[in-house]
């Protein structure tokens, strides 16, 4: 009897490809990853609280001034936090050699990408849409403009997570790339910054919103079609050398 | 199966090895041999499919391997210097992730007899982060005895496990070549157990080669990246 | 020209300190974008020759034909293929077979 | 199609000779245009009737702000074909246009700081012009780094051939979104190049300025390209022959 050479005839007759399961147990492994070090998932949270506390410390703590910036100050606070947590999303599959067995995978490489930054997203993102009342209510944003910034980060913290994943695939294999990476990402999140903020600063100003958010809509269906391919592409490329 | 011919293959302006040609067919195992340095990891990442800085070609089932790819990946296994287990799962959860990976889903039981054979029963609820270095490198060889992949690239396997490990290795090696399967190590250990099927190469023959280029020809691999 | 005299043109109507530091640096730039690469390719020349030397010194001059004067820029190609026969060393590779 | 061309042209030797006999030429060119450009604009041109004499700044500044864009807009082009053919003398060349373009768009952002200055009365204004020349010296940054940060060759040209490809992609969407951002928040401000009709004396030598620096940014190039050519093509007998023949005549 020969199993393992009937193997060879089954790779291409029996076995289907089942990208999306191995997707959805690539996220699942990362949301384990997660929640059993607590601590460190935790880490951009906290950054984002001590981030947003810093402002009327550094600027003025009268509520006028505060709530014109408020907007401002709780989107920056979640850039920020996003690019800090970028920095392992590819980090510990490198050095534990998970990478390789991503790259080595049948199923298509855009597709496990596309699950390791919705695990991202379900870690640090959702995280901070949580946090974002908060802090909006420290910062005696006014009310009107609360749906405007929980929708706005709704929208612009999987697309942070998903240009955010090009420069940290590109800088994986980099020593203390943390500078780099955000180098690399500023650019890609100066539009997110400009429609997020816009469309609280419309909502403060008592107007219309949602022609942001159809702007904010749109680069996040850009961007699920085309990061991925470029962080596959990328984290190729960069095991290569 | 796997062919490769005329690989020639520069790091950090050092040739590490050039003109190799190799074969290899179902129910063979390749021992890659070679002194610290010769290329060996690098072969075996090459051959795996996650290096493409090299010049000749590789075929898999006779036709070139950049256009089989996807049948490739799919029978290939690969054990590398890290041995992709993550230190905040279980033995258990590590096996999974890693066998969806590659399109499987080994039963509970499966996973807990290859798991035994390792020698880390009881270890099964333990996160991996409490275990040694040998320990993670023997949850990846447990992986390794219930993949279905025919094609095996081994990387070091032998490296830090004991003498009874060493034995249950070559007999899972001996077993999958004796079904049909391939295996591609590299290892100082002889291999002398598994019957018949053992070739070696030597990759110290291979080496050196000249760095001087000289292509005249516009159309020549001199253009190329 | 459109200015009447010299201290007309350096003052432009008061706007001269914002225009003359403005192509002061602009040539500024210019000389860097010259200079830098010029000053990269003379040291990466020296490099490669001192490295030919070097590789020279290394292997034994076997035939006359290594020590071949080129003789002007344009015949080098003609020549290197030459003298690639008969200082190659050990082996020659072949990609293509 | 015959691809012969298209391969002679990847080919680092031959571009290496065709070069060296144009750039001369290319070089006498790019001097005669660039002093008759700005001489022309800095002598000769009347003052604009609005900004005065403060707008000969326009004749650098635009040249220099229109290259700093299509700089990078060549680097992705050259990014695209070393991926797609993988010919060295792409990546070459997108190596080598980096700094050049950091350069030109440091320049622009110069000169339209010290525009700002006698026009709005300001050093720096968050004009939607001066903020996306911002992003992209962001963006050239961002790519030379990455090479500096890459050890091997052949990693640094795909992954900078990528990230220039992103940021290509990235380029138009900031503009359109600084764009709407400006508006929002200053209405519209006396534009600094954007005149609703351009007196011919005006234009004219503008035009030429701006073919000038295109010019000079191709004999930069040029010279940077064979020096990198060298470079990586060290171990070639026909580099180590030419840097000889060089030596000699």
């Amino acid at each position: 009897m020969s199993t393992a050479h009937n193997k060879v005839l089954q790779a291409k007759d029996v076995r289907q490809l089942e990208g999306r399961k191995a997707m959805m147990a690539l996220i699942r492994r990362d949301l384990r990853l997660a929640f059993r070090t607590p601590g460190q998932s935790l880490n951009p949270v906290a950054f984002y609280l001590m981030v947003a506390s810093l402002f009327p410390l550094g600027i003025a703590p009268e509520r006028e001034t505060l709530s014109q910036l408020a907007g401002g100050i709780v989107w920056i606070g979640a850039l920020l936090a996003v690019l800090l947590s970028l920095d392992s999303l590819f980090k510990g599959d490198n050095d534990d050699g998970s990478l390789d067995q991503l790259l080595l995978s049948p199923h298509p490489l855009p597709l496990l990408v596309l699950g390791k930054i919705i695990a991202h997203w379900l870690t640090t993102g959702v995280a901070l849409i949580v946090m974002a009342p908060i802090l909006a209510l420290m910062l005696h944003l006014p009310e009107q403009a609360f749906p405007a910034l929980m929708a706005s980060l709704l929208l612009g913290t999987p697309l942070m997570s998903l240009a955010g994943g090009i420069g940290a695939a590109l800088t994986v294999r980099v020593q203390r790339g943390g500078v780099l990476l955000t180098l690399l990402s500023l650019p890609l999140y100066i539009p997110v910054l400009i429609f997020g903020t816009g469309a609280v600063q419309s909502a403060v100003d008592g107007m219309g919103y949602s022609g942001h958010l159809l702007w904010l809509g749109a680069f996040l269906v850009m961007g699920l079609c085309l990061a991925p391919i470029a962080i596959a592409a990328s984290l190729r490329i960069v095991v290569d050398g | 199966m796997l062919e490769v011919a005329q690989l020639r293959c520069e790091r950090d302006d050092r040739v590490l090895f050039s003109e190799l040609s190799m074969k290899l067919s179902s129910g063979e195992l390749l021992q890659i041999e070679g002194a610290n340095g010769s290329g060996k990891t690098t072969l075996l990442r090459i051959l795996a499919g996650l290096s493409g800085d090299f010049h000749g070609n590789i075929f898999w089932k006779e036709k070139k391997l950049s256009s089989m790819y996807a049948d490739f990946r799919l029978s290939t296994f690969y054990f590398g210097h890290k041995p992709a287990v993550k230190g905040e799962l279980t033995p258990v959860e590590n096996i999974r992730w890693r066998a969806s990976l590659r399109n499987e889903a080994p039963s509970e039981h499966s996973i807990l007899d290859a798991l035994e054979q390792v020698n880390l029963a009881g270890f099964e609820d333990v996160a991996c982060g409490h275990l040694s270095a040998g320990q993670h490198r023997r949850v990846a060889l447990a992986d390794l005895s219930i993949s279905a992949s025919p094609l095996w690239i081994l990387d070091e396997p032998f490296t830090a496990i004991d003498v009874y490990g060493v034995a249950w290795l070559e007999s899972v090696l001996a077993k999958h070549v004796a079904s049909g399967g391939m295996v591609i190590i590299t290892s100082h250990q002889s291999l002398s157990e598994i019957s018949g099927s053992v070739r070696k190469v030597k990759l110290d023959d291979f080496a050196g080669g000249s760095l001087e280029e000289d292509y005249d020809d516009e159309m020549d691999s001199g253009a190329f990246l | 020209m459109y200015f009447e005299n010299f201290a007309s043109l350096v003052d432009m109507g008061g706007h001269g300190i914002y225009v003359w530091p403005t192509y002061a640096l602009g040539l500024l730039v210019i000389l860097y974008n010259i200079v830098s690469p010029m000053m990269a390719r003379k040291k990466i020349v020296t490099q490669i020759r001192r490295q030919a030397k070097a590789a020279n010194n290394r292997k034994k001059p076997a035939s006359s034909d290594t020590g071949r004067k080129v003789n002007s820029h344009e015949q080098f190609s003609a020549n290197g293929q030459q003298q690639a026969s008969t200082t190659e060393s050990s082996r020659t590779v072949n990609e293509g077979e | 199609m015959n691809w012969t061309f298209f391969h002679k042209l990847g080919s680092p030797k031959w571009f290496y000779e065709i070069s060296g006999k144009w750039l001369p030429w290319l070089a006498i060119l790019a001097a005669l245009m660039m002093a008759t450009g700005l001489t022309w604009g800095l002598l000769f041109t009347p003052p604009d009737y609005l900004q005065g004499n403060s707008y000969r700044i326009i004749f650098l500044h635009v040249p220099t702000a229109f290259l700093a864009s299509a700089i990078y807009v060549s680097m992705a082009i050259a990014g695209a074909v070393t991926l797609i053919w993988r010919i060295k003398l792409a990546d070459m060349a997108l190596k080598c246009m980096a700094p050049i373009g950091t350069s030109f768009c440091f320049l622009a952002l110069l000169t339209g700081a010290i525009w700002g200055k006698p026009t709005w009365g300001t050093w720096w204004v968050w004009d939607a012009r001066l903020t996306s020349m911002l992003i992209l010296l962001f963006l050239y940054f961002g790519v030379i780094a990455l090479r500096g940060a890459i050890r091997s060759a052949t990693t640094q040209a795909r992954a900078c051939a990528i990230l220039t490809l992103v940021g290509v992609v990235n380029i138009p969407i900031i503009k359109f979104s600084v764009q709407w951002w400006n508006t929002l928040h200053q209405g519209s401000t006396l534009k600094l190049t954007e005149k609703p009709s351009m007196a011919p004396e005006m234009l004219w030598p503008l035009l030429i300025s701006i073919a000038a620096f295109y010019l000079f940014f191709t004999v930069v190039l040029i010279i940077r390209l064979r020096t990198e050519i060298l470079d990586r093509e060290r171990r070639t007998k026909w580099v180590r022959n030419a840097v000889e023949a060089g030596a000699r005549s």
